[in-house]
């Protein structure tokens, strides 16, 4: 069996003293569950997501408290993992308000089971008798089949790869050096329209989870800003929608009617 | 052979029965002959189309490839079939008096194969399809090196919005993995039985939740917090089922 | 290994003369498996005594050698003896199948595959544009292979001062890179996310959407049967530079 991932985070119990955060193995949010998931020693169709939830949220929030830089996919699933924690264990306060935590949760665990089933169909396919491993062709063959009628051969890789290049070599790279913002207009955007994906078309209340998994306490003025300036901007287009039931009350949200725009923005 | 218009019409006439049996033998092994080293004298898989296009007229290239694959089946060296083409290969179980040194195999990282096993379970499918189901972005390089090794490729286009580019996987990803096509994919019955090859969830999919919380009924308290601190700390009864 | 033709002789004598025979039967067809499978994968013909090192010790190999001949001889494949190794090769009499291919598929230059991509993406698009594009002159030879190869054609003639020729791509080069229309090339995204592009390309960088239809832009005019004899004058074929 060729090994497809050193499990070297199997021993990193998060009850431990000595708690050693690091997210440099994981291919993303999921894979982190998958593997919080994995140590809960079920199947996956038996796994308790709120647990899950809970472990996984603890886990960033000591890598926060260490202050290790995590990237945002990380936080955006924080964040969705405490909305679905609030909806498994608070009774849903409107009753038009969108999926119940149960199908949240299914919803979930349908997705790290299909990762994993991915990954055991890569481990199998890996372990076949592979060619030029455990199957060999012939070491003088004789001739090459023409059977294109063009007297050229060239793949779709090669012409797109030697466009590219071209083009790359040729652009002109004019480095701008963003001056560094914990949030701006366009990772506020990023960030938001990622969350649009696990919205549905009822209202979420899913800013106040975002607020608090995404920043720091101080940047939440900037964070509220941005984020609101962005959500703005996206309903101009259609994107989602948004409501408010009074002054400082939860903002909700839900997917627009419009569909996203094409890319042609129209400006010049 | 079909009808009267055999090659050699007036041949056939002058003869029995047994001497054109004869003669019709010697064509099959005729053909069988030029089909074999037709195959084996190409390191690519031939298209059974191309070996066709070398056999006299009327032949029929199926059969025939299907009775020289199982003369060679028992033998050192078999032949294949990899999608519309045939190949010959050596017998998988020798592996091990075949290898050389040299015979390398490219090394995929962890996040490439998973790529490649989702192009294949799934195409065609889509870039964002694929970061759907990883739950992360695909990192620069990652397809890149798959297209380049010659095992994916681009398919077209989705026929939705935004006309997203669709992958696939190659007649070379079948050759290298030893598949004659891609029903035969390890396990795929299987996961498309469970449902998890498609992007919704089935509906037959369900998570029972812990603790029967789920069907919070009105005569239930809600978890407190040493619920979950329990939930936290112990791992739901069960054992490993993989 | 030559003379003591027992491979085994204390087994034999162990055990009873039917299932020796059986034994041997069996361990002659594996040897003769291996054999089959080590001259096959060999780029070289293979000695014998390498074969004779790869096989279970006592093994005869002359005499398996022997038997894979004459299994071969009748066969579109052979087994052949040169000096002291073993080859296959296809059979004498059937040279002409694997012969007659001598036009050999010849791999398309750097410079005319970027030519052709420039074609692709930016018809209609005239030989100076090319030349911008790529920041050098383009050699008279690489616009002639990728006519040769019936990728490219005239598609009209810009209306513009010196009325220059315009290229454009054919049905012929759709199918030969596998593509249904000029729309299913990827686009400036897709060429990101598959890794051909980095991330380090100016905002204002294009991939302009080829145009997918054979109808002249607004500022083409078609070809006239006059341009296209003044072009075969203005083309002078061979020089083939590339």
């Amino acid at each position: 069996m060729e090994p497809l991932w050193q499990d070297d985070t199997a021993q990193r119990g998060l009850h431990e003293e000595a708690l050693v955060v690091d997210i440099a193995g994981f291919e993303g949010p999921l894979d982190l569950l998958l593997h919080l998931a994995r140590n809960q020693r079920v199947d996956l169709s038996r796994i308790s997501v709120l647990a899950l939830a809970e472990q996984y949220i603890a886990f960033i929030e000591n890598a926060r408290s260490i202050r290790i830089e995590l990237a945002a996919d990380y936080l955006v699933m924080a964040a969705w993992l405490a909305f679905l924690k609030s909806r498994l264990l608070i009774p849903q306060p409107l009753k038009d308000e969108g999926p119940s935590g149960e199908e949240m949760a299914a919803a979930l665990a349908f997705r790290l089971k299909r990762l994993e089933a991915m990954r055991d169909a890569a481990t199998r396919l890996v372990n076949r008798n592979r060619l030029g491993r455990d199957v060999f062709v012939r070491g003088a063959p004789e001739h090459i089949p023409v059977e294109r009628r063009s007297a050229f051969d060239a793949s779709l890789y090669d012409l797109l790869s030697a466009y590219a290049a071209l083009r790359q070599r040729h652009a002109v790279t004019q480095v701008t050096i963003e001056k560094r913002q914990v949030w701006s207009l366009a990772d506020a955007r990023e960030i938001l329209a990622r969350l649009l994906g696990e919205l549905t078309d009822d209202w979420t209340a899913l800013d106040h989870f975002l607020l608090r998994y995404m920043t720091d306490p101080k940047d939440r003025a900037t964070a509220i800003a941005s984020s609101f300036a962005a959500s703005l901007e996206m309903v101009r287009e259609g994107q989602l929608e948004v409501r408010q039931d009074g002054a400082f009350s939860p903002i909700y949200l839900r997917k627009g009617v419009k569909p996203p725009r094409g890319p042609e923005g129209g400006r010049t | 052979m079909s009808g009267s218009q055999g090659a050699l019409p007036g041949m056939i006439e002058e003869e029995d029965g047994e001497e054109a049996a004869l003669l019709d033998q010697r064509r099959a092994t005729e053909a069988e002959r030029i089909a074999e080293a037709l195959v084996f004298a190409s390191a690519q898989p031939v298209t059974e189309s191309y070996i066709a296009s070398r056999l006299p007229k009327g032949a029929d290239v199926a059969k025939i490839m299907q009775r020289l694959k199982a003369f060679y089946a028992p033998r050192g060296v078999n032949l294949l079939q990899i999608a519309d083409s045939w190949a010959f290969r050596t017998a998988a179980d020798l592996s091990f008096v075949v290898q050389t040194d040299e015979n390398e195999v490219r090394k995929l990282s962890r996040a490439a194969l998973e790529v490649l096993a989702i192009i294949a379970y799934h195409q065609p499918v889509t870039r964002a399809e694929i970061e759907d189901i990883r739950g992360v972005q695909t990192s620069k390089g990652t397809l890149d090196v798959l297209m380049e090794a010659g095992w994916v490729r681009f398919r077209g286009r989705r026929r939705t919005p935004g006309r997203p580019v669709t992958f696939g996987t190659t007649r070379d990803f079948l050759d290298h993995f030893g598949l004659e096509e891609l029903r035969d994919l390890p396990g795929l019955e299987e996961l498309k039985g469970a449902g998890l090859l498609s992007g919704r969830i089935p509906a037959n999919f369900q998570i029972p939740m812990p603790r029967g919380d789920d069907d919070l009924a009105e005569d239930e308290d809600p978890i407190t917090q040493l619920d979950l601190e329990e939930l936290g700390l112990l791992t739901p009864r069960g054992e490993e089922s993989e």
